[in-house]
């Protein structure tokens, strides 16, 4: 039956997280992206309320929630900040890959540290990236060189899941543990957004990584990055759908509190028209967004397709309605003393991380055009 | 929970009207707007099929009689169906038999007895229809802005005015009047009246041709003292006396668009759709697989197909609401809004992927005259956005 | 210098024009269209006022104007009705053809009859076409067989110039005369706009064509082709730009003059903000389009490219000004008392009819990805 | 005739300012945006060459000496230069020595005296600054709605008030400050005075953090108690008896906008193309040269070239209306908005091609952050739109 009301518990979590975003994150906000860092605290706090392991399993000691319900959870924590949401340490997006693989044995020696805090980037080399960077198979080792594009958590990572094409064309998914695997983290210069988030490129000199640290490779490692990517995609866009409606709200009330001219803002030509559009462009990724979820909890085989979607609309809106809101709040809202000039430039930072809107579209049309199956195998 | 799977319910009523829309409707939509008219056989076969233009014959026949036990959906199965049948053909659609638009305030405001007598004459032995007419020449859709009046006499109203654009407006047996009592009192001035066909000073005076949907019919009506007689107006005295004045005609015509602007959503975003699948089905059949030509297919394609997702998200969200009993004006604008654009540039974008081959005799450039009415009527679309913000400003206490 | 001062040559020309717009077309359009095809009282005058031998070189009787003045004028007339200047016999776009080779020996024995009003469909028969013509070389002769895509005048064309790829790959330009060429002209359902410009799609069955009728090929033929595409895009983007002009004024005075809620529609949230918006539209399409002419006419190299993203813009643009008015109109903009109706109709069969937008600017992109020269050679 | 080439002399100041730009601006963009600031080191090297932000010096030094036979280019010399040093980096041209946005009102409405007094200062022993002072904190760059109050006194007048958005308002020598003399009178009571750094009352209380144009001082200025003589009450008191009110402060001010739009647009210009230009090469030494990212990068630079073309071109044409004495206003607003608005879509488009890596140390992710203001100051995209339609409309005489 169709139908838009959450479930009891979802209406719980959100309060909760909705609490946090607006008294204990926002408030915040810009000092975090002065430290370029999250701080201890708060990781605490969001850590101890579960909120970091909605996507794991129960061996990963994780609530292992439907994508439905965490879509809703990271939407209501972003209203505080999308930029601290993305900077929280932990498992970020490598938790999709634990969930799709929670009895890996290579990952077994490592579940206590994971479990406790320790964090993880996910660095995922797809056909698109435009480096140098290169999985070599050598016998029975790989072998890792080059420089990766910039990646969440990077910063701060213990350990790399790295999902890559090797040398010969097969797709390879492997563990990284700092210790055994030394990678440099560039001393990168980040100014437009997501701060805090941990953004860095990361280097290996020839780094070799034996069998033992192979999670998968050939078709049962690209149906798990395929599955994984989908995940991911609908997480992402759900947080930028709550920065959406934080942005959004903020212009509103501004607009509703201020005059120009001799009247509110809120009632010149054009401003309550654009207050309509973000709200309608907000609410058209949101319901996208929660389609893709629904479909990957069901295991629809469209869920790969409804996610490329709910993300592509998802960047779309949110670089208008972020760009809205400080067009709305005027001179004021291009400078710091307001949230919204940092607000766009998160949201152009997130668009710029994760995935080309263009190609999203793209692979999805061929996947209308050839079916599902057959753009999959092209 | 959340869920955008249908019930058993939503899915008979989706297929039944597809299988309807396919077989029945969608044969004759070019013949139909290139003749300028719904077959009057045709219309006659319809009816005695028992299939309606109307929101609550979507229902599938069976009144919700218990309602503690089960969850209301009409809303949902009106729009389900309706978007099916707009695929198949959005003229034809509004032309089927039935009180049309002239429904829901109706329903939603008519006395037992007017129910009853009006609600009643859609029988299988002949086809009829209702009617519904806000639009004035001047006023637009502008509901606040009636300048049609209604002088109280004796037993009844005079009524002088002039209604444009309405829909079936020439045929239908009744029709659903706004007027008003006293300009000067505003919105609480305003009327509702059903006049029947054959009333003496109801006339159709006109009947206009357009861009598209040509095989519907679209009437200007005239009321020159007409004479309608106190039980034709609309939930009689006693409505517009209670609670201080508060449900008068304009509330009706309000709440009606609550209820007929996701009907009208749904009707786009089945056009939206129709283009869509045909130039899915074109581009498999005549474009290279790969290379330029289908990149461009491939983007665009992507781009009509999550609009038309969301478009009808919306939709659903706004009928949700109505099932629910909850308030929906800004989901019905949202959505009205929101299906209204987007199908206008579906159309013409499946349009470019035709290419010059699309001008002839192609279903989608008919979609594409159909279809721009859809951003206008029921409220324009910048209508629509005022809706919208009018909400999002409600708690600050603005009215933008 | 940078200048937007028309010579007085253009002045007087335009205003002529722009006479012949308002006073003769404007009025009859509404009834052009009833009948299918342009009056012939109409045409005279149009003829005898030698606006139909702008394009052509003095051996054809012709003005010999550069592109910077017709675009002047032919946005002058489009300003009257587009589908009329469409539906005028005479040479159309194979005009710009005859201007490329006006002393090609082939022409001659023709001279007489298509400057004393014979009417020409020009067939330009591109890689991507969706149709089933072929040109197939046999020993001397070219064999057309196949039915083309719909073309302008084709309904009532004496002569046809076709552009095509033949069968080797080799490009080719041959004039075909209805006697010794027989096509037959697709009985065709045309709806949608443009309806007085005799559009049609011909069928052609094994019709052979001998080596006497052969203009240009290979090499030569390829380039002749390319020019004559520049030329064509730009004088019917400057039509285009004649009937946003057209649309934005009456969308202007209508709602100046009308009111709605009380006060003029003029004043109403969004109304005057989408005027500013197709006013916009119309100017920028406009220099770009006069920007592109002034380029062919100059023979600079980035003629080409500049000509595409003029007719992208102008499409775009007109797809956008014509909704608009009828958008500004209301519902009486949905029907046939005003001409707006009319007029976003014959706006999408414009757009049609001459390239698809997302092509002419995959293209022009190529070529400021590889260079001009680069990308006409790939 | 119409021409789109430059003459000999606007491609000269062309390709000096585009030396000036390439090898001067350009090396010290990115650092001066980390540093928050332009070093000074560098700001008294350029004055000692003698570059100023400055419209008139642009011209060359050259000053038309013979109206009658030379066409006035100085306004297509001006766009052409700010394009070029905008693309060096838009935050450093801003903050080069000169009287920037305060020269127009000066030049335009001050009598010879002030306009020798103030604006001879600009020499080449030390940078000075002009500084423009308009908008408020409650009304933005709402002209008609000043607070700032010019209260008469014997000698001169008595400024209380504040102002924000100032453009290197902290270090200025003199500021164009608008005030109004009696609220009462609207537009007729404003009033543009020059205030110097120094007086009494007179004091910048903030310098602002911004989201870009990070080197680029802008300031919050402060009027308590500020007596300002007669002498500097900007043409003095006959400007503004003459012609019944006529040349009020609001006039001063409208009249500026009308040649500082065009100024502003080509800023937005520059910035758009050194976004693409910058990414052009990315993607010539970095992309496939065939297959999906290919066609991807194709599609998104060919419409940016094209609508940064389309924005220079409204801009010549409102600077070529200027030089030819017509009014510009309608032209001026439409080439503002419009390059305010595509200038961000091409930023933003060209960082979607840069993907990731666009985020580490490139300049363009610091263009995107520089170019929404220009959607924004000298008037906001709204008000633009806003001016282009009551031109419109004028011929009604209808003001929306």
């Amino acid at each position: 039956m169709i139908s838009f009301h959450p479930t009891e518990d979802e209406v719980s979590f959100v309060e909760v997280a909705k609490g946090l975003a607006k008294d204990k994150i926002r408030p915040i906000a810009r000092n975090i992206e002065q430290n370029g860092q999250v701080d201890q605290t708060l990781v605490k706090e969001i850590r101890e309320l579960g909120l970091l392991s909605l996507e794991l399993t129960e061996y990963w000691k994780g609530l292992e929630l439907p994508l439905i319900s965490q879509s809703q959870i990271w939407q209501a924590l972003a209203y505080g900040d999308l930029d601290v949401v993305q900077g929280l340490p932990g498992t970020g997006d490598a938790a999709s890959m634990l969930r799709l693989i929670p009895d890996s044995p290579v990952l077994q020696s490592y579940k206590k540290d994971v479990t406790e805090g320790g964090t993880l980037a996910f660095l995922d080399i797809d056909e698109h990236s435009l480096t140098n960077f290169s999985v070599t198979q050598k016998d029975t080792e790989y072998l890792l060189s080059g420089t990766t594009e910039p990646v969440r958590l990077a910063n701060f990572a213990d350990y790399v899941l790295l999902a890559a094409t090797a040398s010969e064309g097969e797709a390879v998914l492997l563990w990284l543990d700092q210790k055994h695997h030394p990678w440099e983290i560039e001393e990168g210069d980040y100014r437009l957004g997501l701060i805090a988030s941990g953004l860095s490129r990361l280097t290996f000199q020839d780094i070799p990584v034996s069998q033992s640290q192979v999670i998968a490779k050939g078709r049962e490692a690209s149906d798990l990055i395929k599955k994984c990517r989908s995940r991911i995609r609908i997480l992402q866009a759900a947080k930028e759908v709550g920065l959406m409606e934080a942005a959004l709200d903020y212009a509103i009330e501004y607009t509703a509190g201020r005059k120009a001219f001799g009247k509110e803002i809120a009632k010149f030509q054009g401003v309550s028209f654009r207050v309509a559009e973000m709200a309608m462009e907000a609410k058209a990724a949101n319901h996208l967004v929660w389609e893709a979820a629904l479909k990957v909890d069901e295991q629809d085989e469209r869920a790969e397709g409804l996610s490329l979607r709910a993300l592509y609309r998802a960047h779309r809106s949110l670089r208008y309605v972020t760009d809205s809101a400080v067009q709305l709040l005027g001179g004021h809202g291009y400078v710091q003393e307001y949230l919204v000039e940092k607000w766009m430039r998160d949201a152009q930072a997130q668009v710029a991380l994760y995935g080309r809107e263009k190609q999203m579209l793209t692979k999805r049309g061929e996947q209308l055009i050839k079916g599902e199956k057959e753009a999959a195998m092209s | 929970m959340i869920s955008f799977e249908l019930s058993e319910q939503q899915k008979q009523i989706k297929e039944m009207t597809h299988w309807f829309a396919k077989n029945e409707i969608r044969p004759i939509a070019m013949e139909a707007d290139k003749l300028g008219k719904v077959p009057d056989e045709w219309l006659d076969n319809v009816n005695k099929m028992g299939i309606h233009l109307n929101t609550s014959s979507f229902g599938g026949g069976g009144k919700t009689s218990s309602k503690e036990k089960k969850e209301r959906e009409g809303n949902r199965m009106g729009v389900l169906a309706t978007e099916e049948m707009a695929w198949g053909d959005p003229a034809i659609t509004l032309s089927l038999p039935g009180a049309g638009l002239g429904g829901p305030p109706v329903q939603s405001s008519g006395t037992p007895e007017q129910q009853e007598r009006f609600l009643s004459i859609f029988t299988k032995d002949k086809p009829r229809w209702g009617a519904y007419a806000l639009t004035e020449p001047e006023a637009g859709s502008d509901a606040s802005g009636i300048k049609t009046t209604a002088k109280k006499v004796d037993g009844g109203y005079i009524l002088n005015g002039q209604k444009i654009f309405i829909t079936n407006g020439g045929r239908a047996s009744w029709v659903v009047v706004f007027a008003t009592v006293d300009s000067t009192l505003g919105r609480a001035g305003q009327r509702a009246f059903v006049v029947e066909k054959g009333t003496p000073g109801y006339s159709c005076s006109k009947l206009v041709k357009k861009m598209g949907l040509r095989a519907n019919e679209t009437a200007e009506l005239l009321f020159e003292d007409c004479f309608v007689p106190d039980e034709n107006l609309l939930g009689g005295e006693k409505l517009y006396e209670a609670s201080g004045n508060k449900p008068s005609g304009f509330q009706v015509a309000m709440k009606t668009f609550d209820s007929t602007r996701p009907i009208v959503a749904s009707m786009a975003i089945g056009i939206a759709r129709a283009a869509y699948e045909y130039t899915l089905e074109f581009v498999k059949q005549e474009y290279p697989k790969s290379g330029e030509l289908f990149r461009l297919a491939s983007e665009t394609l992507a781009e009509a197909e999550q609009d038309i997702s969301a478009a009808r998200l919306l939709t659903w969200e706004a009928a949700w609401k109505a099932d629910q009993g909850k308030p929906n004006a800004k989901e019905a604008a949202m959505c009205k809004a929101y299906a209204g654009q987007i199908s206008l540039q579906v159309c013409s974008k499946c349009l470019e992927i035709l290419g010059p081959i699309g001008l002839n005799n192609h279903l989608v450039e008919k979609l594409y005259r159909d279809v721009k009415i859809f951003d206008i009527f029921e409220g324009t679309n910048e209508i629509q956005h005022l809706v919208v913000a009018r909400r999002q400003y409600a708690p600050y206490e603005i009215r933008v």
